[in-house]
């Protein structure tokens, strides 16, 4: 029973780093750019909703305005910290996307003050069940990072736009000479990866009330992990990859003696995966035309 | 193309750099120029733990202001400059050295522990005084210029053990940041101090997680928690426990806790009874606590309010009083005085039984260590429901 | 009877169900200029990824100078002896056209010199520099890139990057060099060129020389034997002339 | 044989120039110029462009993503420490000093050795995950260490060197650290390191040991960040280990980027720029004006860097910039091309972070086109 609740927890850990790593993957499959600054659009997403409520008071419209909002605020850094980078050394993107990263923190922190927001979006309770008590949001947000991964998946492979942006994935030159907007399919990307993070920003919401400029940090990196460890560029993967820091971060949280070192052990078990399989669990194997 | 660009920014780099070498003279007299009694302070204005050092900023200045509207000391005026840190002890040096520099004569020292060693053992040479207001640590009134405002981490400790002995329990939890010198000096001599007989049920985190739920479920079966943390981590907390720890359960926390009641817009979502061993109650309805509480929120809102604003109010005033009965006794303080000769002169006050009552307490008192004497309570933030 | 430098037996790889070479067998023998030919994706290149470690092979084995090489890394493979060069070209970009046949040069023993004799300047370090470099120009004088030795390899135009590759490959002093299409993008003048040079490394550097090319003036005018593959199998061995005409190679040639 | 020991003067500029200028702050320092900030201010410096010389290696020359620099320097950091710790009762201020440099800086190039390793394996981002999650694991390590080893959350105290000669120690420890690297980068075994960041299975190919000079590459690399580390404690009283997060590699990084990938001198330049723009940022913006540091970094970061590097700028970069007022003056010429003038060492360099997602070998893919598209891109 005891092990049962772990393995809940750990799922619902891991569904929110799932949706963060999912934005991540997005992005780096076809952008090929590690985009540090995901964890703050969650963040903003988090003080969008916080806005939503106090003006409407109204969930749902302020989750919606909150997706707008980090759709805008993806496409405008990609268009003014991005873009002009594009077909620069990727070191340079890495290093504006952390200047982006400082900017958005010290921005949200001059805005919205240094106290940490108490933000209550709905009170779900608990769902009692065979001896267990699951509160509902652990459900709600398992059910939709299921639902999106799958829709994701089903919109690259079936639409046009998908299946363009496996194009420019593929090869960005060759797709330019099929006739692919480049520049529109990587705004597309970044539109999709910034929304998703608003969904983030509601699951962390939902777990944890507390609302601060440093929300999105830490999950970033451990989803950028969780993706890494699904291999990349693949949405099952960066699902499984999140799902699976989840439990472990679970599991490795009610053993007393490691439970100081969860981070840790997370990293070790990237490295040991990384070892055994370059490219991570899911990640496609390329190899180098000689 | 790049490097030419370089040669520019190094070029710019030397200039800024020799002027800003320049414009140092050398020699120790900084305060030669003050027309102001200068108090520094160097606290997390930005950052995760923004929250304490903008409080402690706050307060600060709403005493230096006040004293000053009410003419200073003798007709001279006070100046606070507070330097941000971050809670990162390798910027302290800097911000002590720039302030020292910028004319500093009093210090309330750093807002949290971390910084605050690396500050005691520079201040400690220099032979600057500071009275701090939240850096708890056990080892900082060690130093001889340094004095605690707040009660030391291990005391805390100490006193709450005391406390959960008298109760009669044969279980309790205990949630606490392992990375964290505050959380773990608590802990440590809670546990210490804690009768034999009482087992304990441990859970932690580390750094800014927000996701406790492995923790909870760990915990849920404990009907009291120990819990020496910050106040933001444990309303994440007690959100999250809702349902799943019993509703009959007791949260006690140290003065950590306080700004709880704050963080959330109607605390009786919280089921369960929360109380906090502290010198400070927000919830007071009268006396100067509550007449603090009215000031601050009337002027930086009730967000940070909180103990360590509390304890930088007193601060000030607990070194306006003791330069004030320094004159009395018939001591020199010119504009102009040294950090290190006013630093003896606060030093010889505070041995000599100086007495202070204030917001964070009535006829507060030091020992010769510099630790502070002060009532503790126990304050019930929240009923149970 | 000269000796035999390289030779494989039942040589063959797959990748994940498809064969892409299978049951090669050479005998190159030494100073000899063997050419592989055949049509797009019979295998050719495969096979030199084989015989220089870029690819272990799943089937057979292979021998240098008697020495069996099969399943060794590239690095022991250039130790050994086989040097080769690209079909799309891989020159160190950033580095001028001298430094890039230095590194070539980087195994040889007489330049051999320790890390801390140069990181602490000690006197042979200089001598080792100046010795490479000469070295370097001599072998650049070969393929005639001597006048362009401080340009970056990369503004060189596309033929000449071709030979510095083979420069480079040179300069690793092998018993056997594998050149993947050489000639490929070069004009008829620049292609007479390439022969020559070809021909002068064989004859004063006693190298044997392994080419793949589609220029079939180019193999018949160059090559005493050739081997032609096709779908991964070889099809005929034997001298150009002969091999060239025989129906089997026209058939896979036009597609039959 | 007279021309083997024409010493190429240029090669040692920045060399020359570092030495200068520390012996000029050594003289201020010891007649008492110097105020104490100015004092914390050049170890600052000197730690910064120790850490950014270190992996500008590894960076710029090897060309492999290192985002765990911070957890050498922890490593450094907390062994140098404690090594200060115990010996320095014993043996007296600078034969401890020399002890724990060697120590820090001896196991942190150990630990380098060993994430050498995957670099093996690993490439591009793969590899740098792996280091940020190594240096996050050398973060916890430190952090939950018991309170007699390391000190745990509340860090280890240390001994703080001299203030007024603690930071022409660590400005020695850059020139040393740029004669080796520098040495090293200019030799044929930087050649051969040049060669694998350039084209690794060429350099392969080559007969270039990749194995041995990777592993090389992150041994020195990692040697001089605990050097680096050893230093950071000698100034400062604590060691805490939450300062070694991955913001701080990432931050070293910055500077190395800035510098100008493979620009030793860019990158000493930047880091000393960083440091200082940082520090200056910290001590003026008091109070409420604290919020604007990280805001004021930020952009100039993001100015600096799209400024430097994107493509749609290069034309009017190349037309105003301090070289092109210069040769306005001064006509360039072209006769004057010595034998390999070209600066190896200053040519732009890039590393591919997408070189694992390239083309498929065409005949070895298991891959069908319709099959490829199925799910991951």
């Amino acid at each position: 029973m005891e092990f049962i609740e772990t393995l809940i927890n750990g799922l619902s850990i891991g569904s929110t780093y799932a949706m963060i790593a999912l934005g991540y993957t997005m992005v780096y499959g076809i952008a090929k750019m590690l985009n540090f600054a995901h964890g703050d659009v969650i963040m903003v997403g988090g003080y969008m909703i916080y806005v939503g409520l106090t003006v409407s008071g109204n969930p749902i419209i302020s989750f919606l305005a909150a997706v707008l909002c980090c759709i805008v605020l993806g496409i405008t850094i990609e268009k003014v910290a991005y873009r002009p980078l594009r077909g620069a050394s990727p070191l340079a993107v890495l290093i504006t996307a952390i200047g982006v990263s400082y900017l958005l923190q010290s921005s949200a922190q001059m805005i919205f003050g240094s106290a940490p927001k108490m933000v209550t979006i709905a009170d779900l309770g608990n769902l009692k069940f065979a001896g267990l008590s699951i509160p509902v949001y652990i459900i709600v947000t398992l059910g939709c990072s299921v639902v999106i991964m799958t829709a994701l998946s089903l919109f690259v492979k079936y639409t046009r736009t998908g299946r363009a942006m496996i194009a420019v994935s593929e090869d960005k030159g060759a797709a330019q000479l099929m006739g692919i907007n480049v520049n529109r399919i990587i705004m597309i990307t970044f539109a999709i990866g910034s929304g998703l993070a608003a969904f983030a920003g509601l699951f962390m919401l939902m777990k944890s009330p507390s609302l601060s400029n440093t929300l999105g940090a830490m999950p970033g990196i451990k989803a950028f992990t969780a993706a890494v460890i699904g291999g990349i560029g693949s949405i099952p993967g960066a699902m499984l990859g999140g799902i699976l820091m989840g439990v472990v971060e679970a599991i490795s949280l009610t053993v007393p003696p490691v439970a100081p070192y969860t981070d840790a052990i997370e990293f070790i078990i990237l490295i040991i995966i990384l070892l055994v399989r370059p490219t991570g669990i899911l990640g496609k194997k390329r190899r180098e035309k000689v | 193309m790049k490097s030419n660009f370089k040669k520019l920014a190094a070029a710019a780099l030397a200039l800024v750099m020799v002027f800003s070498f320049a414009a140092c003279s050398g020699g120790a007299d900084y305060t030669a120029e003050n027309t102001e009694y200068i108090i520094g302070v160097s606290g997390p204005l930005t950052g995760g733990a923004a929250v304490y050092g903008v409080a402690v900023q706050n307060s600060a200045q709403m005493a230096v202001d006040e004293i000053n509207a009410a003419g200073g000391l003798n007709g001279v005026m006070f100046k606070l400059v507070a330097t941000d840190d971050t809670h990162d002890a390798t910027k302290v040096a800097a911000n002590y050295a720039s302030m020292l520099e910028g004319g500093m004569q009093i210090s309330l020292g750093t807002v949290t522990t971390g910084p605050g060693l690396e500050y005691s053992k520079l201040s400690v040479e220099d032979n600057v005084f500071f009275l701090t207001p939240s850096a708890s640590g056990d080892k900082i009134p060690e130093f001889v210029n340094g004095y605690q405002m707040c009660f030391a981490d291990g005391n805390q400790g100490k006193v709450a053990a005391e406390y959960v002995n008298t109760l009669g329990l044969s279980e309790i939890g205990v949630f606490y940041k392992s990375d964290d010198a505050y959380s773990n000096g608590i802990c440590e001599q809670f546990k210490d101090n804690l009768d034999p007989s009482i087992t304990t049920v441990e859970a932690v985190f580390t750094g800014e997680a927000s996701d406790f739920s492995s923790q909870i479920s760990t915990l849920k079966n404990c009907s009291f928690i120990f819990m020496p943390i910050y106040y933001q981590p444990a309303s994440i907390f007690m959100t999250q426990a809702k349902g799943i720890i019993a509703d009959d359960a007791v949260y006690y926390g140290c003065d950590g806790f306080d700004g709880l009641a704050g963080q959330f817009e109607d605390f009786s979502v919280i089921p369960q009874e929360v109380s906090m061993l502290s010198h400070f109650d927000s919830n007071a309805t009268e006396g100067p606590a509550a007449e603090y509480v009215a000031k601050y929120t009337e002027k930086f809102g009730s967000d940070t309010l909180n103990q360590f604003g509390a304890s930088a109010y007193d601060c000030v005033y607990a070194l306006y009083y003791a330069m004030v009965e320094a004159i009395e006794e018939g001591k020199e303080i010119p504009v102009t005085i040294s950090a290190s000769d006013l630093s003896d002169i606060f030093i010889e006050i505070f041995e000599s039984g100086y007495t202070f009552s204030g917001v964070t307490g009535e006829n507060i008192t030091w020992d010769e260590n510099g630790y502070v004497a002060k009532g503790a309570v126990k304050y019930t933030l929240k009923e149970a429901n | 009877m000269s000796k035999v430098v390289l030779k494989t037996e039942n040589l063959g790889i797959s990748f994940g169900g498809l064969k892409a070479v299978q049951n090669l067998n050479l005998e190159i023998k030494e100073k000899q200029l063997y050419g592989l030919v055949g049509p797009n994706g019979a295998g050719k290149t495969t096979v030199f990824n084989m015989i220089t470690g870029v690819y272990k092979p799943t089937t057979g084995k292979f021998w240098l100078d008697g020495e069996d090489l099969t399943g060794k890394g590239q690095e022991t493979i250039n130790h050994r002896g086989i040097a080769r060069t690209f079909q799309n070209i891989r020159l160190f970009n950033n580095m001028t056209v001298v430094r890039n046949v230095m590194v070539g040069l980087h195994n040889q023993p007489e330049y051999k010199c320790g890390v801390l004799t140069s990181i602490f300047r000690l006197p042979k370090h200089f001598k080792i520099e100046k010795a490479m470099r000469e070295r370097a120009k001599e072998i650049l004088d070969i393929v005639g890139l001597l006048d362009e030795r401080n340009s970056l390899s990369c503004n060189l135009p596309y033929g000449k990057q071709r030979k510095l590759e083979i420069a480079r490959a040179l300069a690793t002093n092998p018993k056997l060099l594998c050149l993947d299409e050489p000639a490929a993008g070069m004009n008829p003048h620049e292609t007479e060129d390439l022969m020559s040079i070809v021909r002068r490394i064989r004859d004063e550097y006693g190298v044997t020389i392994l080419l793949i090319e589609h220029d079939m003036k180019f193999v018949s005018g160059l090559c005493d034997e050739i081997t032609v593959l096709n779908f991964g199998t070889s099809l005929v061995q034997g001298p150009p002339e002969v091999a060239l005409n025989d129906p089997e190679v026209i058939k896979a040639y036009i597609g039959g | 044989m007279t021309k083997l020991n024409t010493v190429k003067w240029n090669h040692y500029l920045n060399y020359i120039v570092v030495a200068a200028i520390t012996l000029l702050f050594a003289i201020l320092s010891l007649t008492g110029f110097l105020e104490s900030s100015d004092k914390y201010l050049l170890e600052k410096i000197a730690i910064a462009i120790t850490l950014a010389v270190s992996l500008s290696m590894v960076v710029g020359f090897l060309g492999e993503l290192s985002l765990g620099h911070a957890g050498f320097m922890c490593i450094g950091a907390y062994l140098g420490g404690k090594t200060a710790v115990i010996l320095e009762p014993i043996l007296g201020e600078w034969p401890t000093l020399i002890v724990s440099l060697l120590v820090g800086g001896v196991v942190a190039a150990v630990f380098g050795m060993i994430i050498g390793l995957p670099a093996l394996r690993l490439r591009g981002d793969y590899l740098a995950i792996v280091t940020l999650a190594f240096g996050e694991i050398v973060r916890s390590v430190f952090m939950n260490s018991s309170k007699e080893s390391f000190g745990g959350s509340l860090g280890l105290d240390t001994p703080r060197f001299n203030k007024d000669i603690l930071f022409i120690i660590a400005f020695v420890m850059v020139l040393a650290t740029l004669a080796v690297t520098q040495n090293l980068i200019r030799s044929k075994h930087g050649r051969a390191i040049t060669a694998i960041r350039d084209n690794e299975i060429a350099a392969r190919a080559t007969g270039i040991d990749v194995t041995k000079y990777k592993l090389l590459v992150f041994t020195v690399s990692s040697f001089f960040a605990g050097i680096a580390g050893v230093l950071y404690s000698y100034s400062n009283f604590t060691v805490q280990s939450t300062k070694f997060s991955y913001n701080y590699s990432i931050e070293i990084l910055v500077m190395v980027v800035l510098g100008g990938m493979g620009n030793i001198n860019g990158a000493i330049i930047a880091a000393a720029l960083i440091t200082f723009l940082d520090v200056e940022l910290q001590t003026i913006l008091t109070g409420n004006l604290a919020v604007l540091q990280d805001l004021i970094y930020a952009l100039i970061l993001i100015v600096l860097v799209v400024y430097n590097n994107a493509p749609k700028l290069k034309s009017f970069r190349e037309k105003y910039n301090i070289k092109a007022l210069i040769n306005r003056f001064r006509p360039h010429n072209p006769s004057k091309h010595r034998d390999d003038e070209a600066k190896w060492d200053r040519v732009p360099t890039k590393i591919k972070m997408d070189e694992v997602l390239s083309v498929d070998l065409q005949v070895s893919s298991p891959y069908t086109p319709d099959k490829a598209g199925k799910e991951d891109k």
